[in-house]
C-alpha cells in the first residue's frame, strides 16, 4: 500500500511539472490572461477590471471592487462558508446545546434538568 | 532557455510545496499532522494563483493617480487576488471544522494516532 | 488541561493594547476602498483583539468584553446585512447584488456602487469577527469538558 | 419581480432561511424545523417554475450585479440543470418530511444548528447545479462539503473519525479542482463556462489544459466517490445519523457527477474529451471495475446501511460508465441514472432509518418475517426500491440500465455490456437475501407476535402492529411510488428534457 502511495505522489508531481511547461512566463504582461481581448474575442476579465474599476464604482482599490461588486456573489458564498464553519463547531462541540458555563451558572437545579 | 527558467522556477517551487503537503496528508500517522499537511497544500495553491498574477514593472492594484491613466500593463492582475481571498477563507473554515472534529475524536477515543484509533474503533 | 494562570503583566499589556487593535481594525475595514484592506482583513483583526483578551484574562472575565453566546447570532446578522444589501437591489428592480438600484437618492450610479461596497464590507467584517470568536469559544468549550 | 429573478431565487431563499434560523430560534426551538421544511417546499416550487420557464423559452441566463458574463457571474438554467435541481430539491423535501417523524436522539438537543446546516447543504447543492462560473462552483462546492462534514460528524461514536477522513479526502478533491481551474485560467484568461467553451478549442494543444482537466476530473471524482477514490463513503454513510445519511446519500455523489458531466461535455467538447485525450475511456474502465467491486462488497456486508453504502459505490459506477461511453445513449443513461438513483437511495435509506428507529438495529442477520408485520408499508417500499435497483421493467431502474446497455452495444464494447448484466445479477443477490428473510423466514420459535420489540415501539399508531407514526412510513412510500412514476413516464422525460440537451459532437 505504501508503494502505491509513493507512486501516486510521483505521478502527481510529474503531472504538475508537465503542466507547468505549458504555462506562459511569469510576469510578462503579454500573456493570454492579461490581454484586453481573449483568444476568442470576448473581453479579457482582468484587464477590463483594471481599466474600468474606478469608472464603475468610484473606488481606487480594484480588488475590493471585484470582491464586492463584479464578483459579489462569490463573496456572499464565502460568507456562507464562514457561517457554515461557525455552525458546525457549535453543532459538534456543544453538548446538547448548553455550554458547561451555563450549567454551572444554573447551579444544581440546572444539572438535574440535564440528567 | 534562461528566460524560460526565470519565468517558471517559481511554479516548480510551488509544485514542491504541493508535493510536501500531499506527502504530509497521506503518510503522517497523527491526525493533527495530517491537518498541517492539508494546510500546506491549500497555502501552496494560494501561492500558485498569486504568483501567476504578477507582471514585470507593475504595481499593487490600487489606482494611483500619479501613474496617470489606468492601463493593464501598469497594475498586476487583481482577479487572482480576489479569488484567493475566497480560497484563504475556505482554508480557515475547513481547518476550523477539522480541529472541531479532532477535538471530538480525542474526547471519545483519547488518541490521535490513526493506527491506535482504528483498533479502538473496531473494538468499541 | 488548560489551567488559566493569572499573570499581571500579560493582563495589563493586553488590556492596554486590545482597544488600539480594534481601532486599527475598524480603520482597515472602512479604508478598504482606498488602500489594501476590507471586510475580511478587518474582521480578522477585530477577532484578534477579542481573542487577545480571552487568552490573557481567561474566558470568564472576557465575557464582559464580548459574550460568547452572541457568536453565531452576530455571524448570521453579518451575512444578513450582506444578503439584505443584495436583496434591496433585487426589490428595486435590478438583479440580485446590483447596487445601481439601491434606493439612496442623489447619488450617481458609481457612487451608489461605492456605497453598496461599503455596506457589504461592514457585513463581512461583522460576520468574520463574530464567527472566528465563536469558533474559538467552541473549541475551548469542547476541550474543557473532559 | 419573482418571475424574471427565478433562476437565482432557489439558492437565495435557502440561504436566507439558513441565516434566519439562528435568529428565529431565540423565539422558539420548534421554528427551526418548520422554517427548514417550508423553505424546502418553496425551493422545490421555484425549481418547478424554472423547469417550466426553460421548457417554454429555452435556456435562461441570470447576470448577478448586472454585469455581463466574462466580467460578472452568471447563472445558466438549461433543461439539464433545471431537471437535476428539481430532483435534488424534491428528494430533500421528502427526506426532511421524514425527519419530522424520526426525531433522532442525536439531533434532539441541537435542532437549530442542524436544520440550519441542512438548508446550507441544499443551498450549496442548488448553487453548484445552476452556476455558469467555474470559480463560483468551487465556492458552493465548499459550502456543500462543509455542511456534509458537519452533519456526518454528530452521529455515533465513530462518526467523527469517518467525518474526519471524509474531510481530508474532500479537501484534497476540492483543492485539486482549484488547482486544475488555476491552470485553465492562466492559459485561457476566463472563468465563465460559456466563454471557455469558445476559447478552449484554440488552446487544446497546451499541456496545462490537459493537466487542468485531469485535476478537475480527479478532484470531482473524489467527491463523486468513483471506484478508486471512494474510500471515505462506506464509513461516512454508515456512522452518520439516519436523517443525514438519508439526505446525503441521494444528493452528495449525484451533484458531483452532474458537475463532471457539465465540465466534460459542456465546457470541453465531447470530441476532444473522448478522442485526443482518452479521459472518458479511463473513467469508463474505472467505473466498470467499481460496479463489480461495489456489488461484491455489498453482498459481503451484514449491516444494512453499510451494504447500501457499498451499493452506492456500484451505482455511481453506472453513472461513471454512462459518462465514460460518451455517446448519446450513454449520456441519457447517465442522466437518467442520476435521477433514478437519487430516488432509489432515498427510499432505501429512509427504510433503514425506520428499521433503526423501530427496532434499534438494522442488521440483516436479525431480520425475519416478524418485521414484515411490524413495518408492512416500509418493507413494501423497500421491495419496490430493490426491484428498481435490480432493474425490472415497470420501475425506473430498468430504463437507465437499458440505455446504458444500448450505449455499450452502440460502442461495440461487450465487456461493459457483460458488466451491466452481471452486476444486475449481483444486485439481485444482495437484495433478495433481505427480501427472502423478511417475507419467508418465520420468526424464531419462542417469540410470540410483536412480543420481542423494545417497549417504545409498541404504540401501534400506524397500520401494522408496532408500525411507528405515519410520518415515518409515508415518505418512504412516496419516494418508492415516484420510482414507478419515473418508470412509466420515462419516455416523456427522455424526449422532453434529456433529448434536447445531448452535447454537440457526441
Amino acid at each position: 500500500m505504501k508503494a502505491v502511495n509513493h507512486l501516486l505522489l510521483i505521478f502527481f508531481g510529474a503531472l504538475l511539472i508537465y503542466a507547468s511547461l505549458g504555462l506562459p512566463n511569469r510576469g510578462d504582461s503579454e500573456a493570454v490572461m492579461h490581454r484586453e481581448k481573449s483568444p476568442a474575442g470576448s473581453p479579457g476579465a482582468s484587464s477590463y477590471y483594471i481599466r474600468n474599476a474606478y469608472k464603475d464604482a468610484q473606488t481606487p482599490n480594484m480588488v475590493t471592487v471585484i470582491l464586492a461588486d463584479y464578483r459579489g456573489y462569490d463573496t456572499l458564498g464565502e460568507e456562507t462558508v464562514i457561517l457554515t464553519a461557525g455552525l458546525i463547531c457549535y453543532l459538534i462541540l456543544r453538548r446538547n446545546g448548553t455550554s458547561s458555563r451555563r450549567r454551572e451558572e444554573t447551579g444544581e437545579e440546572g444539572a438535574d434538568a440535564q440528567i | 532557455m534562461i528566460d524560460f527558467i526565470l519565468g517558471h522556477y517559481v511554479y516548480w517551487a510551488i509544485i514542491a510545496l504541493l508535493i510536501i503537503g500531499l506527502y504530509g496528508m497521506i503518510f503522517k500517522n497523527n491526525l493533527a499532522k495530517k491537518l498541517i499537511g492539508m494546510t500546506i497544500f491549500q497555502v501552496a495553491i494560494i501561492m500558485f494563483y498569486v504568483a501567476s498574477a504578477s507582471k514585470w514593472a507593475a504595481t499593487v492594484p490600487v489606482l494611483d493617480t500619479a501613474l496617470g491613466a489606468a492601463e493593464a500593463a501598469k497594475y498586476i492582475s487583481p482577479l487572482q487576488h480576489c479569488l484567493m481571498l475566497t480560497a484563504i477563507v475556505v482554508g480557515v473554515a475547513t481547518s476550523g471544522v477539522a480541529f472541531a472534529l479532532v477535538i471530538s475524536i480525542f474526547r471519545t477515543y483519547k488518541t490521535l494516532t490513526e493506527s491506535v484509533l482504528l483498533e479502538r474503533m473496531k473494538s468499541s | 488541561m488548560l489551567k488559566y494562570k493569572y499573570n499581571p503583566i500579560i493582563l495589563m499589556v493586553s488590556r492596554v493594547v486590545s482597544p488600539f487593535i480594534m481601532l486599527f481594525a475598524l480603520y482597515v475595514i472602512f479604508h478598504g476602498h482606498y488602500s489594501p484592506g476590507g471586510g475580511f482583513q478587518g474582521g480578522t483583526l477585530l477577532a484578534a483583539s477579542l481573542l487577545l483578551i480571552r487568552l490573557a484574562a481567561g474566558s470568564e472575565i472576557a465575557q464582559l468584553q464580548f459574550r460568547s453566546v452572541l457568536g453565531t447570532p452576530l455571524g448570521s446578522l453579518g451575512v444578513l446585512i450582506y444578503f439584505g444589501a443584495g436583496f434591496t437591489a433585487l426589490l428595486f428592480g435590478g438583479q440580485f447584488l446590483n447596487y445601481g438600484f439601491l434606493p439612496v437618492a442623489g447619488l450617481t450610479a458609481a457612487e451608489l456602487r461605492s456605497l453598496g461596497i461599503l455596506m457589504v464590507e461592514i457585513g463581512v467584517g461583522l460576520a468574520v469577527m463574530a464567527i472566528l470568536v465563536a469558533i474559538y469559544d467552541d473549541l475551548l468549550e469542547g476541550y474543557q469538558d473532559d | 419581480m419573482i418571475i424574471n429573478n427565478s433562476p437565482a431565487l432557489a439558492p437565495l431563499l435557502l440561504l436566507a432561511a439558513a441565516i434566519s434560523i439562528p435568529v428565529l430560534a431565540l423565539l422558539s426551538k420548534r421554528l427551526a424545523y418548520l422554517t427548514a421544511i417550508a423553505t424546502s417546499l418553496v425551493a422545490t416550487a421555484v425549481s418547478v417554475l424554472n423547469l417550466w420557464r426553460v421548457w417554454e423559452s429555452g435556456p435562461l441566463r441570470y447576470h448577478f450585479g448586472g454585469w455581463t458574463p466574462p466580467i460578472g457571474i452568471e447563472y445558466v438554467v438549461d433543461p439539464l440543470s433545471a431537471f437535476v435541481a428539481l430532483v435534488v430539491n424534491a428528494v430533500a423535501l421528502v427526506v426532511l418530511w421524514h425527519a419530522m417523524g424520526l426525531a433522532d436522539e442525536e439531533i434532539a438537543g441541537r435542532a437549530v444548528p442542524y436544520y440550519s446546516l441542512v438548508l446550507l447543504l441544499l443551498c450549496g447543492a442548488n448553487g453548484m447545479i445552476l452556476t455558469g462560473d467555474l470559480f463560483n462552483l468551487y465556492v458552493f462546492l465548499e459550502i456543500f462539503s462543509l455542511a456534509c462534514y458537519g452533519l456526518i460528524g454528530i452521529g455515533e461514536k465513530q462518526a467523527a473519525v469517518a467525518s474526519f477522513r471524509y474531510l481530508i479526502m474532500g479537501t484534497v478533491g476540492a483543492s485539486f479542482y482549484l488547482l486544475g481551474l488555476g491552470f485553465i485560467y492562466i492559459v485561457t484568461g476566463s472563468l465563465n463556462m460559456a466563454d471557455l467553451r469558445n476559447i478552449l478549442p484554440l488552446v487544446y494543444g497546451n499541456p496545462a489544459i490537459t493537466a487542468g482537466l485531469t485535476l478537475i476530473v480527479v478532484g470531482m471524482g473524489i467527491k463523486m466517490a468513483i471506484f478508486p477514490l471512494h474510500g471515505w463513503l462506506p464509513d461516512a454513510y454508515t456512522y452518520a445519523p439516519s436523517t443525514t445519511s438519508a439526505l446525503i446519500a441521494p444528493l452528495g455523489t449525484k451533484v458531483a457527477a452532474y458537475v463532471i458531466i457539465r465540465v466534460l461535455f459542456y465546457v470541453f467538447d465531447a470530441g476532444y474529451v473522448s478522442g485526443a485525450l482518452p479521459m472518458t475511456d479511463f473513467i469508463a474502465w474505472l467505473a466498470a471495475i467499481g460496479i463489480i467491486y461495489g456489488s461484491v462488497l455489498a453482498i459481503a456486508q451484514n449491516e444494512m446501511k453499510r451494504m447500501l453504502a457499498y451499493s452506492s459505490v456500484a451505482q455511481i459506477g453506472y453513472i461513471g460508465l454512462g459518462i465514460g461511453m460518451a455517446n448519446p445513449f450513454g449520456f441519457i443513461g447517465a442522466v437518467l441514472h442520476i435521477v433514478n438513483h437519487a430516488f432509489m437511495k432515498g427510499t432505501l435509506f429512509l427504510v433503514a432509518a425506520n428499521l433503526r428507529k423501530n427496532s434499534g438495529h438494522s442488521d440483516i442477520a436479525r431480520l425475519d418475517a416478524a418485521y414484515r408485520k411490524k413495518l408492512p408499508w416500509s418493507m413494501a417500499a423497500f421491495t419496490l426500491a430493490a426491484l428498481s435497483m435490480i432493474g425490472l421493467p415497470p420501475t425506473a431502474g430498468f430504463f437507465s440500465k437499458w440505455y446504458l446497455a444500448l450505449a455499450a452495444v452502440d460502442k461495440g464494447n461487450w465487456v461493459f455490456l457483460a458488466v451491466i448484466l452481471v452486476s444486475s445479477l449481483l444486485n439481485a443477490v444482495y437484495f433478495f437475501r433481505i427480501l427472502e428473510r423478511v417475507y419467508l423466514l418465520p420468526p424464531p420459535a419462542g417469540e410470540k407476535e410483536g412480543e420481542g420489540f423494545p417497549l417504545k415501539s409498541k404504540t401501534g399508531a400506524g397500520l401494522g402492529l408496532g408500525e411507528e407514526k405515519w410520518g415515518l412510513m409515508i415518505p418512504a412510500c412516496v419516494l418508492s411510488f415516484c420510482l414507478l412514476l419515473l418508470g412509466i413516464g420515462n419516455a416523456g422525460i427522455v424526449k422532453g428534457v434529456i433529448q434536447r440537451i445531448i452535447p454537440i459532437g457526441m
